[in-house]
């Protein structure tokens, strides 16, 4: 299969590519939904900061602390401009989760805090009879908050359920979105099933009735041009570890006065106007939801992440993927026994495929891959509800990035063949 | 394969074939326990008495999990407290012993089969799912005290 | 002056030290309390990591997650053990803010679930007459977020007053620790004045009465030997950037059932028993507590840190500190018309030293410090309230640490009065 | 030295000898600004009127707060809200430079000599401060609109 990517040359820039697993096999990563592999140059621009310009930010007179302020102001003006977002919009968190969690507790938190005569935005304010709508395929990161919010202030949760091929079933959302809806939350696509969701259609019928609305984008950003405005949200989060960052930070964008709407959430230093024993006031966002020492080398290795994507372009990024996507599901297809969880076709699909083989337990099936040099994710993918609505206790899941090409997925379907004559289901 | 340590004959054997599979109709106590990270679930159920100790389980996962469930049940039926736990320490000294335990075949039976699964770290827990049942059930029905696990 | 610790060595790991700023002057790094530099080695075992092991931990069922897994796990055991604490009582959080935010959390929460049908932890659980207690030497990370538990309760906080000298006034101690006391969470070392507290005292008088009792050690794990079970507190937290380890890595170490009797304060991902739609329930500590991907390179970095700091030995990192602050403080007395703010004595006096310069604001000292390739602080070091305390709007701060010696104390001096004899407040 | 072009003799000048420094004893409005970070303060008042616009100050802070605070005052005190306007915005442009910046001295007046301070980032915010105070002063008088800063 040609692609539109170079990837035999990408893979040069992936220096745990070249290692070998599991006495010799040469790895296939395929398990990139869970956390991307990092090139050499976000390596050496974290290195490289720690080594020149180290020191807290937005702290000090110095040079240093010059430099590394302007080195993290300067990556957050990138990644936001990567999505098409303004600087000013764009709170660094440590991971996605950490993201959700900041705007679910906006919520809990007004609604403590107009109890006890805190004058809050009151459309933070949460009492029994408003409702959080979330569906029935999200991640366990934009469940649980939810669901914890619930519990903190009486509202209710429902839930958008699913169709058999894996797609949402949205014949009610008019009855599912209503005047109780206080915030709906999406995951824009599915790390499980791979189902990319119609979330402006979803947003916009959230704002028909005055609703926030919020995008858990972890496996879009990644993998497709996304844009603030197109999607319609007014807070959208992902996390640098899935495309190409460092592990221990995320973002949060938000619409600058939906953000500067919402309280505090972490309090401390760098996120404060005036502080006195009995009282404080706070900064405007990003500064209001930043709190401490952030997350600074990695944040300029993010930011050459990022520079890393623009030169391949995104839209090459996301034509790479949905081509090898289609190789991928006919090439599972052919295999007796296997079933894939999920869009079976290839339309409004990302790259992560869920599967089960009759017979093998996903564990022993992801067991045997990686006895085989393939990389894979088995089990519920933080999506458990999503499993049982398939009646599977589990999956196997393969995810594809910009460093895989189409022999990756040749030798992951082998290896299947071979768990299949491993455990005796086929001859 | 390089795989053939974890998925030892026995191993297999059990999985396919598994031993005293089933509920018990009335039991002193039972624990139902699941692993978070893949979602195998096992229940398990204690009957009888110390001195002759009866097992039932039911359950779903994968081969390791069941097996060590099979392997555990067909183990300890019958066998009175003091030996339970005699083959309980056995069997979860060899799950941490990183592949490099030399179990003991008087003591672990069929068990020893699991040498191979202490080198995966990721399958240890799969294999003591089961024994964590078994220890949880017992406690309950107050066939042995707490102790740490 | 002669060193238990062989500076001069030490220096040769810290790349950043052999730069120059401001158009050639060699770099002296004095702001060490604000975060600390990184040896080449920790930034070695950061990017061995990602080259090698790097893949989503706890989830996967292939060779490279088994790595991360058992290297994240590792470091959680490495850094535990280095302030004597088992590896299942240490949370792995984004900095030391968070940690204080974790348990101020574990309040609001648990008030909150406990009026909607909730039945947590009772000594968490808050109301009108409730007190928290801190005091007026604490950093804004452990102030604010204390004052928003208060918001969102009703509960009051109390604070214990500073004497003269930078000290605290424990003369009213009993009074302020009462039957009303919830929870009591104290600086161990000042960020600002340099003081070490007696803190096994406070956490003493806190349990006395119930309640519970935290330490904030930022300032004090990284200078000195500490042990959780010495300190005698329920909570401990820090941050790693401070110990020579990377950004976006902070600590919460705390006692086993106190850990477990609080709620769960991020949700997601790998903190979880079970899921339903409707319902979770959480897994014990310390996954409870760390939703999402972690900062898995970060732990790996930091780990290789404390075993730096174990082969030169806390116990000369100590001694060469306070010899250093001696020199320090005497230099700095025979400057005329500057005023150390914080104890003028080394009694229980960690490395910070906070001062002014008679008739040139802090800001111009700084700056005239920085010109002569200076680094350090000025502003309110995020203690604000201490300031306003001492009448003074900011001050200078000088802060040692493993690779400064005494020469950089003399060009620090020299600086100071280059600066008054540039503002013409000396001749 | 190196900050000599931070700290002009004008700017020294004027934190020495700050002109025309106290509160009016009546106004239009008045702002309170603070820089977070390093605890300047200045409070900034405006009277008069569109075509004669006269400002008092207060202030505790650094030496480029403080002259950036008289040189406005020097400045704007008497001018019409088009001059104050003109002024500000060229004087904001100067900072938001990096120190590139080439002044119109004609404009800026004292001001130029602010065109080093653009080259430290963390100075910039102490030079605007009081400027930031008048801002929000005079919209609070009615004489600007509210406009993106
Ligand atoms: C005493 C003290 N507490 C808390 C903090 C906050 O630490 P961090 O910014 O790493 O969250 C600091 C450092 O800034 C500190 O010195
Ligand atoms: C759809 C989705 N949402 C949320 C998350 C959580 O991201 P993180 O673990 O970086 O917080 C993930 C990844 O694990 C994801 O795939």
């Amino acid at each position: 299969m040609a692609s539109v990517l170079d990837v035999a040359r990408i893979k040069k820039d992936f220096p745990i590519l070249s290692r070998t697993v599991r006495g010799g096999h040469p790895l296939v990563y395929l398990d990139s939904a869970a956390t991307s592999q990092k090139p050499e140059c976000v390596l050496d621009a974290e290195r490289t900061f720690y080594e020149t310009s180290n020191a807290a930010v937005h702290r000090g007179a110095h040079q240093l602390a010059e430099e590394a302020t302007q080195a993290y102001e300067d990556a957050r003006a990138a990644i936001a401009g990567f999505v098409g977002g303004a600087p000013e919009d764009l709170v660094f968190t440590k991971n996605a989760t950490e993201g959700i969690n900041l705007v679910s507790y906006a919520f809990s938190n007004a609604t403590a805090e107009s109890a006890w005569g805190g004058a809050p935005d009151p459309r933070f304010i949460l009492a029994p009879g408003d409702t959080i709508l979330v569906t029935e395929m999200e991640h366990h990161a934009n469940l649980i908050p939810w669901q914890q919010v619930c519990a903190r202030t009486g509202a209710s949760l429902r839930w958008i359920p699913l169709t058999e091929d894996g797609r949402l079933d949205l014949t009610n959302l008019a009855s599912l979105i209503d005047s109780t809806t206080k915030i709906v939350s999406v995951v824009h696509q599915s790390n499980i099933l791979g189902t990319i969701n119609p979330v402006r259609q979803i947003m916009d019928a959230a704002h028909s009735v005055g609703a926030l609305g919020l995008v858990d984008a972890c496996q879009s950003v990644p993998h497709m041009p996304v844009n603030v405005d197109d999607l319609g949200a007014d807070f959208i989060t992902w996390s640098g570890h899935k495309m190409l960052g460092p592990t221990g930070i995320g973002l949060l964008w938000g619409r600058t006065e939906a953000l500067n709407g919402m309280s505090p959430f972490l309090s401390g230093g760098s996120m404060i106007e005036s502080v006195y024993m009995d009282h404080s006031t706070f900064a405007a966002a990003p500064s209001r939801f930043e709190a401490g020492v952030p997350m600074v080398a990695q944040s300029v290795g993010l930011a050459r992440a990022v520079a890393y994507l623009d030169d391949l372009g995104m839209d090459a990024v996301h034509a790479h993927e949905t081509e090898l996507t289609a190789y991928a599901l006919s090439a599972l297809e052919q295999v007796p026994g296997v079933q894939i969880i999920g869009p079976a076709n290839n339309v409004d699909r990302g790259s992560a495929i869920s599967f089960t083989v009759d017979g093998i337990h996903p564990h022993d099936v992801g067991q045997i891959l990686d006895s085989e040099g393939v990389a894979v994710r088995v089990g519920h993918h933080c999506a458990w509800p999503t499993c049982r609505h398939f009646g599977v206790p589990a999956t196997t899941r393969i995810s594809t990035y910009i460093y895989n090409d189409s022999s990756d997925i040749d030798i992951a379907i082998e290896a299947i063949s071979t768990a299949q004559r491993y455990f005796g289901t086929r001859v | 394969m390089s795989v053939d340590a974890l998925y030892q004959e026995i191993i297999l054997d059990h999985y396919k074939h598994p031993r005293g599979k089933g509920l018990l109709g009335d039991s002193l106590a039972e624990s139902f326990q699941v692993n978070p990270t893949c979602g195998d679930e096992v229940t398990v159920q204690v009957a009888g008495s110390a001195a002759d100790v009866l097992i039932g389980y039911e359950g779903q996962g994968c081969s390791i999990s069941q097996a060590s469930a099979s392997v555990m049940s067909e183990m300890l039926n019958g066998a009175s407290v003091a030996t339970m736990k005699e083959k309980r320490d056995a069997f979860i000294e060899l799950m941490h012993a990183k592949g490099l335990g030399e179990p003991d075949e008087e003591i672990l039976e069929d068990g020893v089969a699991f040498a191979g699964v202490a080198k995966y770290p990721a399958r240890v827990k799969c294999a003591l799912l089961p024994w964590m049942a078994l220890q949880d059930a017992a406690i309950k029905a107050g066939l042995i005290t707490e102790e740490k696990s």
